[in-house]
């Protein structure tokens, strides 16, 4: 009796340390959706799999700019007044054009604010940008793949002898 | 946080006989920086958060008095006293020799700024509000710092990055001259040179050699990235 | 050594009178236990407000960005060396008479050093994020700066707790299980867990005796590092006053005196309260203030040390330092060298005085005062006048500030009221084994020592 | 999640993270609906080239947007006056565009007077109402009851201003500004027959003698003297200028001077003509300049005979041997230059000073030579606007017409009711005024007191062109351009003045045919350039926004400064002061603030929070205090005091000021505003309500000549510095 009690509370209390440090070494805690709803089902697997469209096609800024840009909605718009202008996500989508809206999409992969992510350094530096978004072109609905942890980043860049300096991505 | 070879240690000349006290680089810093705006209140709590400060001391008395104006920010020390006792490594030594803040990283035990003998490094005692749509001027190139920071002057290290940026997709190392602090880029009399320290060619090592040379408060050893010159003869002729 | 107490009585009637303060607590005692509670919690209602709103609701700036939280800070680690050195020092010097004060002494540091511990989290600008200086593995690959005097501060504190902890347990653990046998239901199931089945044989005695001793050894370092340490947050700063290499043992002497004077009050405080006038005599005081008497005179040498290399060398920023601290805390000064010197070399130097209850509860709370003082002019005065004259600054505590140290020392008092009720605040062992030691055993016609002779 | 809300809450992630349960919080990501231009780029700055309208320097400034808001402007390095350099103010024009309390659309007035109380109108109502008031203006015979008030203006907008008063057949287009340099114009058609202003040649010069011209802070240049000061004392390799500042109070420029010479307020004219007359004594002069000048040395010798050194030392105060040691100095370390300033003028014998000091320069020849004096460049299409000379007796004028009941309706462009002392009557004037339209863009003094308030844009969001004060020798025409989209619905000064000339029609509307100030800003810019770019006016109007403007560097200009020989130089009069000196012992300056300028900084936090150089004062005002004075009035650092002059009496608190001479106290301008939004709203005091009205000659006013007294009151002074009271003292400490 007395003893399982205490095997009891031995395990009990096991489980509560390992779980406290579980979180503390996953602090902050990421609670952001992996693979949102997005307001128009786009396919990366058409566009970008099986249409072969290049990533900088539409994402044009990304070499020279430290955000890549999603395209504008006039881009996608004169694509699809000719492909496919029936199919009712394109619908919607000359719809927004219509009501002069932007398109709410929401953001899938993202680093906090007070981290400077400059898209070119790493596309000069030959990084697929698969390493951080993932097989994308095989994505119906975009998910995030890569942890986008500090310690993540801290990885890539000792293995690329990229600097590590805090002032790399901390302004 | 590694030492890494760089070809670069920043550095600044100030000449005290071209800086009139004019007070433009405080607004340039503030501007450049996203310093918060410091209510009267604040500034009367001494909790001033001005990355760059002008002090001006009056030496003799009337009518044989004078002035000196001694333009202060991070001396960005080379044995900086404000490191070692960072417990969280918030305040740590860059690769080109510049103290770095990581503010994300600060938990705000303020020991850094006891031990800075500059007094230049300065704490969010407040959590400073942009009333809209004041928080347009922002700057997106670096972060706001929240309450219970520690910031100070990083010698405009935002611009330093885009410099390095530029010049890596160029494939060269910064020129002479490319890289301006906010400060320097605005002062009037041109008092501030900004440069390359570790290029025996670049105008402010060719200035940080000149005779009227001297570091503030050089006894403490702290061997700072500042260098003063000497304000020449401002006594009769 | 000095003449032990002379007990006839019986060794139930010592252990009802060495364990009354277990009886079920009092309207008095639940008024005190609710208004120490009540000053806690206006404590933690001010550090809640300071997380809610910022640093600024403390009176802090630039250039002086400690302020009473660290003054705090020192203080109680100062006073959470009072149970180490009184009662491991005297613990292998074998002075029979601490036994009665020992308990107490040993719950004193682990309250007061828990006490400290928190300053330093309270005062961080973003307490939430303490946790970073945390050496662990994490996902940000970050580790700690373990050449920051913080970490050591960290790491000495935790150390400390421990080690002190299980020092006031090892002494405990004979009385747990004498309470757990004077004790029924639930209460009883308790102090049985905390006894950990002592049963008083040979053989647990004497390593009983062995751990206490080795632990009573070991804790001294400890103790004197952590305030070495302490000293050194300040010492490897260049901050002209705080720059000194006599720092360390100037700390760890303020300490002591601090410790010293803190256990001589709760001696009073506890005599009084628990009516243990036959078991803390004027014997006890006479020595406690010797004691005290030696370390002030130490106190005083530092000090005066410390003062005249800064006049000697005469370097003008320290000078400056020590000047704006004496003519602008010319009163805290006086109070100060009073408390700390004065008062106690004047009084203690009588046999008479010492002997005194109530002089002593007023040199010891004087002696309390003035440390407290002492670590405030370390820290603010220093800081208002650091090296750039421009800069320069003032500070004074913030209500909040206040209320936060008000709450610290409620606080201890309350983990001590609650100590004292749940358990023996007396040695009863170690006033046991005394009178063992002492008891005369007849011998035929003749009464021998007992065999265990003179300790 | 704004940065600032994430450093706050990142380490509570892990409250919030067992409250927010599975929840995302996925930020969203709106595209553009239509790509951006070529070449911009998003996530990087663009910069556009404008012009600072911050005070009449005029400088270059390069703006830079990021993601369609401006983010910090600098200065244009192309830029001739200011080299890519800029000052405080000119930093701080960026929080006139995102000021938290702008005008964002049409007011008018529902309350009574100066209550402050606006209801929103519509554009068309608001043109409609201004129409319709100037209509019936222009169909009574006397059509001068319109009032045009504007700072000075320059560019396009001083010709557009002129066309529309002209047409409406107005003549009060008053452009009056505190600080004008009409008085250097006045004094330089005396002495050189031509009211250019002139240029300062400081980098060059080698011994500098500044008469109260503070030229760091605010006179006429501050960021191309500041600049060509630094190059003096450190430009050259083997040279380093002298600089000698002769002045009652020790201003920020005086703060860099190596001499400093306390002369009594009103007789640096007669120190002038003192040092004068040393140099030609010791024949010290340079012959050639003043043969070319038609002066005959022997003759101007007796001529200040007068001026013996026993006599300008006992009218200036000053030692013998200084002013002896400072005459051949000036004489023989050549080029020299000696400058007027304000504080000079601003005497009652203003103009006599500031001639005699204009005698030096030409004695030892610093005319029109590398280091000395030549005429600035002037715009000769804004004519007489750019070039008032009495712009003073000009206001009176208008005063008197609002007094008479003659003036119906005022536009009001700038903020004259902070502005103007009140002793002119202008604001009891004004008040009589039956309908104001101001162009604030805040609600600042002028704009409460206004029947219609029609918001103008902030600078940054505006067209224009800017032709700088006297910064630069050769011709230099700055552009302004927006650079950013207009935040509010607010529409320029200079548009609303041409859709109110369409609506009116007539001779008006065939004068000022364009729709857009754009518009006839193109117009005016092909007249101007026609010469030269004919064919293609489309691309010199890119090249001009995207260069910030047209600068000729190479072509010299003709003009030379020769003193005219009709000129006899006259004898400083005695300084008159207002007050008797028993009663009202102490010489009262009013300084322009380094932060404020005239007190159109004081809207911007970034300049209220600047300390103050000299005083290291922030948020407020202050009177400086000479340490004996205030020790015999039993004042310290910080003490409420009360400063009473003839006229009223303002409570502030006390510097104590080792700068200022012993019999002198000065308080700076740009406070004490009851408008101009939060940040300056009922802060500190404006010590023009102190000044009497002294004129000296040729109306111009002369505003150092207040004689006040100083009382002590409490402890409160509510003075707040950004440094230490005494550790302003310990330079010793670290050796500085």
């Amino acid at each position: 009796m007395k003893r399982s009690w205490f095997v009891g509370g031995l395990i009990v209390s096991i489980g509560t340390i390992a779980t406290l440090l579980a979180v503390m070494y996953l602090l902050p805690l990421d609670l952001t959706e992996r693979s949102p709803v997005q307001p128009l089902a786009f396919s990366h697997k058409v566009h970008a799999g099986d249409n072969g469209i290049h990533c900088l096609y539409c994402h044009r800024y990304a070499p020279k700019s430290t955000v890549a840009g999603i395209p504008a909605v006039a881009d996608c718009r004169s694509c699809h007044l000719f492909i496919a202008p029936d199919k009712p996500e394109v619908k919607k989508l000359i719809a927004y054009w219509d009501k002069g809206e932007g398109i709410p999409w929401i953001r899938v992969n993202n680093v906090p604010d007070h981290v400077y992510f400059p898209h070119m350094m790493h596309i000069r530096a030959r990084i697929d940008c698969g390493i951080c978004h993932g097989k994308v072109a095989t994505m119906e609905r975009i998910s995030r793949t890569a942890s986008l942890k500090m310690g993540w980043c801290l990885d890539c860049h000792r293995q690329h002898k990229a600097s590590i300096d805090c002032w790399t991505c901390h302004l | 946080m590694e030492k890494l070879t760089s070809p670069y240690k920043w550095g600044m000349v100030i000449d005290l006989d071209r800086c009139t006290g004019c007070g433009a680089c405080v607004v340039a810093c503030q501007a450049e920086n996203n310093v918060g705006i410091c209510e009267k209140q604040e500034i009367a709590e001494g909790r001033n958060m001005h990355w760059l400060r002008i002090e001006r001391f009056w030496v003799g008395e009337y009518p044989d008095v004078r002035v000196r104006f001694l333009p202060v920010m991070c001396q960005h020390c080379q044995d900086a006293p404000c490191e070692p006792v960072c417990p969280v490594y918030a305040s740590y030594h860059n690769p080109d020799g510049l103290n770095g803040q990581v503010y994300n990283r600060c938990v705000g035990t303020r020991y850094c700024g006891n031990n800075c003998p500059y007094a230049v490094r300065v704490f969010n005692f407040y959590p400073h509000e942009w009333p809209k749509p004041l928080d347009n001027q922002l700057s997106p190139d670096i972060t706001v710092r929240a309450r219970g920071v520690m910031e100070k002057c990083s010698f405009c290290i935002q611009r330093i990055r885009r410099a390095k940026e530029e010049s890596s997709a160029e494939g060269r190392t910064i020129q002479d001259g490319e890289i301006q602090p906010a400060c320097a880029q605005t002062c009037p009399a041109e008092a501030m040179t900004f440069g390359n320290l570790a290029d025996p060619a670049s105008r402010a090592a060719r200035l940080a050699r000149s005779p009227r040379r001297f570091h503030l408060l050089e006894h403490l050893g702290t061997h700072p990235s500042v260098v003063y010159l000497k304000g020449g003869g401002r006594e009769h002729v | 050594m000095s003449e032990p107490p002379v007990t006839t009585k019986s060794v139930s009637q010592v252990n009802d009178e060495l364990l009354s303060s277990l009886r079920p607590p009092t309207l008095g005692w639940y008024l005190l236990a609710f208004f120490l509670g009540a000053v806690v919690a206006c404590g933690l209602a001010a550090f809640t407000w300071q997380m809610m709103n910022g640093m600024y609701v403390t009176g802090k700036n630039r250039p002086v960005m400690w302020g009473f939280y660290i003054t705090g800070f020192v203080f109680w680690v100062g006073l959470s060396h009072s149970g180490t050195m009184v009662s491991s020092i005297l613990r292998l010097s074998r002075a029979h008479w601490r036994r009665p004060i020992l308990r107490a002494a040993e719950a004193m540091t682990v309250f007061c050093i828990t006490v400290a511990g928190l300053f330093p989290l309270i005062h961080l600008g973003r307490n939430w994020t303490f946790f970073y200086m945390i050496p662990y593995p994490n996902q940000r690959g970050l580790w700690p700066n373990f050449r920051s005097p913080l970490l050591w501060d960290m790491t000495a504190i935790t150390a400390y707790i421990i080690g002190s902890t299980l020092f006031l347990y090892l002494g405990l653990l004979p009385d747990l299980a004498v309470v757990r046998d004077r004790t029924t239901g639930w209460r009883h199931k308790v102090y049985a867990v905390l006894a950990m089945g002592w049963r008083g044989s040979a053989r647990e005695w004497s390593i009983y005796h062995k751990a206490s001793t080795l632990m009573a050894a070991l804790i001294i370092p400890v103790a004197v590092s952590v305030h070495s340490i302490v000293a050194w947050d300040f010492a490897v700063t260049v901050v002209p006053g705080w720059h000194s290499t006599i720092f360390p043992p100037y700390f760890v002497i303020g300490a002591i005196l601090s410790g010293v004077a803190a256990v001589i009050t709760l001696m009073i405080i506890i005599r009084k309260i628990f009516r243990l006038e036959e078991y803390l005599t004027p014997l006890h005081f006479d020595n406690m203030g010797k004691l005290l008497l030696v370390i002030s005179l130490l106190w005083t040498y530092a000090y005066f040390v410390e003062v005249h290399i800064t006049w000697y060398a005469h370097e003008p920023i320290e000078w400056e330092v020590f000047s704006f601290l004496s003519s602008n805390y010319t009163p805290q000064l006086l109070i100060m060298l009073v408390g700390n010197s004065l008062l106690p070399i004047i009084f203690l130097c009588f046999r008479k005085m010492r002997r005194s209850i109530g002089v002593m509860l007023m040199v010891s709370l004087w002696v309390n005062v003035a440390m407290f003082i002492e670590r405030f002019l370390i820290i603010v005065p220093t800081l208002s006048h650091k090296n750039m004259p421009f800069a320069w600054g003032t500070y004074s505590p913030s209500l909040v500030e206040t209320l936060v140290n008000l709450a610290a020392l409620a606080g201890f008092a309350l983990l001590f009221t609650l100590f004292a009720k749940f358990f023996p605040i007396v040695a009863l062992s170690d006033v046991r084994e005394l009178e063992l030691r002492e008891a005369k055993v007849p011998m035929g016609r003749a009464r021998l020592s007992s065999i265990a002779g003179k300790e | 999640m704004k940065r600032r809300t994430f450093l706050q809450l990142g380490g509570m992630t892990v409250a919030s993270a067992f409250l927010a349960g599975c929840q995302g919080q996925n930020e969203k990501l709106i595209p553009y609906l239509i790509p951006p231009d070529e070449g911009v780029t998003p996530g990087k700055a663009t910069y556009y080239a404008s012009s600072c309208s911050g005070c009449p320097a005029g400088c270059g400034i390069l703006v830079r947007v990021s993601e369609g808001r401006a983010k910090k402007i600098e200065g244009n390095p192309r830029h001739p006056v200011n080299r890519g350099r800029l000052c405080a103010r000119g930093q701080a024009a960026l929080q006139e565009l995102y000021h938290p309390d702008r005008i964002q659309q049409p007011l008018r007035r529902s309350g009574p007077r100066g209550s402050g109380k606006f209801q929103k109108i519509s554009w068309s109502e608001a043109l409609d109402l201004l129409s319709d008031t100037l209509k019936e203006l222009q169909q009574e015979p006397n059509t001068g009851s319109l009032a045009l008030l504007t700072p000075q203006l320059t560019g396009s907008l001083a010709t557009l201003t002129g066309v529309f008063m002209r047409s409406f057949g107005s003549t009060h287009h008053l452009a009056y500004e505190l600080l004008a340099p009409d008085w250097l114009r006045l004094a330089n058609r005396y002495s050189f027959g031509q009211p250019d202003l002139p240029f300062y040649d400081l980098a060059e010069t080698r011994y500098l003698l500044s008469f109260g011209a503070d030229f760091v802070e605010n006179h006429l240049s501050p960021v191309q003297y500041g600049n060509a000061f630094g190059r003096m004392r450190q430009g050259r390799d083997t040279v380093r200028g002298h600089f000698t500042y002769i002045g009652g109070r020790m201003s920020l420029t005086g703060a860099s001077a190596d001499r400093w010479m306390p002369a009594k307020p009103g007789s640096e004219g007669v120190l002038a003509l003192g040092l004068a007359r040393l140099i030609l004594a010791g024949s010290l002069h340079d012959k050639a300049a003043l043969s070319n000048s038609g002066i005959r040395p022997e003759e101007l010798l007796a001529r200040l005979r007068n001026y013996d050194l026993q006599r300008v030392a006992d009218a200036t105060g000053l030692a013998k041997n200084s002013i002896v040691e400072v005459a051949r100095e000036f004489a023989t370390t050549r080029p020299s230059l000696a400058m007027a300033g304000e504080s000079v003028a601003f005497q009652s014998n203003g103009l006599e000073a500031v001639r005699a000091i204009q005698l030096l320069n030409t004695l030892v020849g610093n005319l029109n030579r590398p280091g000395g004096v030549y005429p600035a460049s002037a715009d000769p299409s804004t004519g007489a606007l750019l070039r008032k000379e009495s712009s003073f007796s000009e206001l009176l004028a208008l005063i008197a017409s609002m007094r008479a009941g003659k003036i119906k309706a005022a536009l009001i462009k700038g903020n004259p009711v902070h502005t103007v002392p009140p002793v002119t009557g202008f604001q009891e004037a004004l008040d009589t005024v039956p309908f104001i339209v101001s162009f604030a863009t805040v609600l600042d003094d002028t704009a409460l007191q206004a029947e219609l308030i029609l918001p103008d844009h902030a600078a940054l969001e505006s067209w224009g062109d800017v032709v700088p004060l006297a910064g630069s020798r050769t011709m230099v025409y700055g552009t302004m351009q927006p650079v950013v989209t207009p935040l509010y619905d607010t529409r320029q000064f200079a548009d609303v003045l041409l859709a109110t000339a369409s609506r009116l029609g007539g001779p008006l509307a065939a004068a000022l045919p364009e729709e857009s100030f754009v518009e006839y800003l193109k117009f005016s810019q092909a007249q101007r350039f026609s010469s030269e770019k004919e064919e293609d006016l489309e691309l010199l109007w890119v090249e001009l926004l995207s260069g910030g403007g047209h600068f000729a560097p190479d072509q010299a200009p003709e003009k030379h400064y020769r003193w005219a020989s009709s000129a006899v130089i006259a004898d400083p009069p005695t300084p008159a002061f207002a007050g008797e000196a028993n009663k009202f012992p102490l010489h009262l300056q009013v300084y322009p603030s380094t932060a404020f300028h005239d007190g159109r900084g004081a809207v911007l936090p970034w300049l209220q929070q600047l300390p103050d150089p000299m005083s290291t004062v922030v948020w407020g005002s202050w009177i400086e205090i000479n340490p004996k004075t205030a020790s015999s009035l039993g004042i310290s650092q910080g003490d409420l005091v009360e400063v009473t002059s003839p006229r009223s009496s303002l409570r502030l608190p006390a510097v104590v000021y080792p700068g200022i001479r012993p019999d002198m106290v000065a308080i700076p301008l740009g406070q004490g505003h009851h408008g101009g939004g939060r940040y300056a709203k009922d802060r500190g005091v404006n010590p023009l309500t102190l000044l009497s009205l002294l004129n000296g000659k040729e109306q111009l006013a002369a505003w150092n000549a207040t004689r006040v007294r100083v009382t002590r009151i409490s402890k409160k002074g509510d003075l707040v510095s950004a440094g230490h009271p005494e550790g302003s003292y310990r330079g010793d400490l670290i050796g500085i």
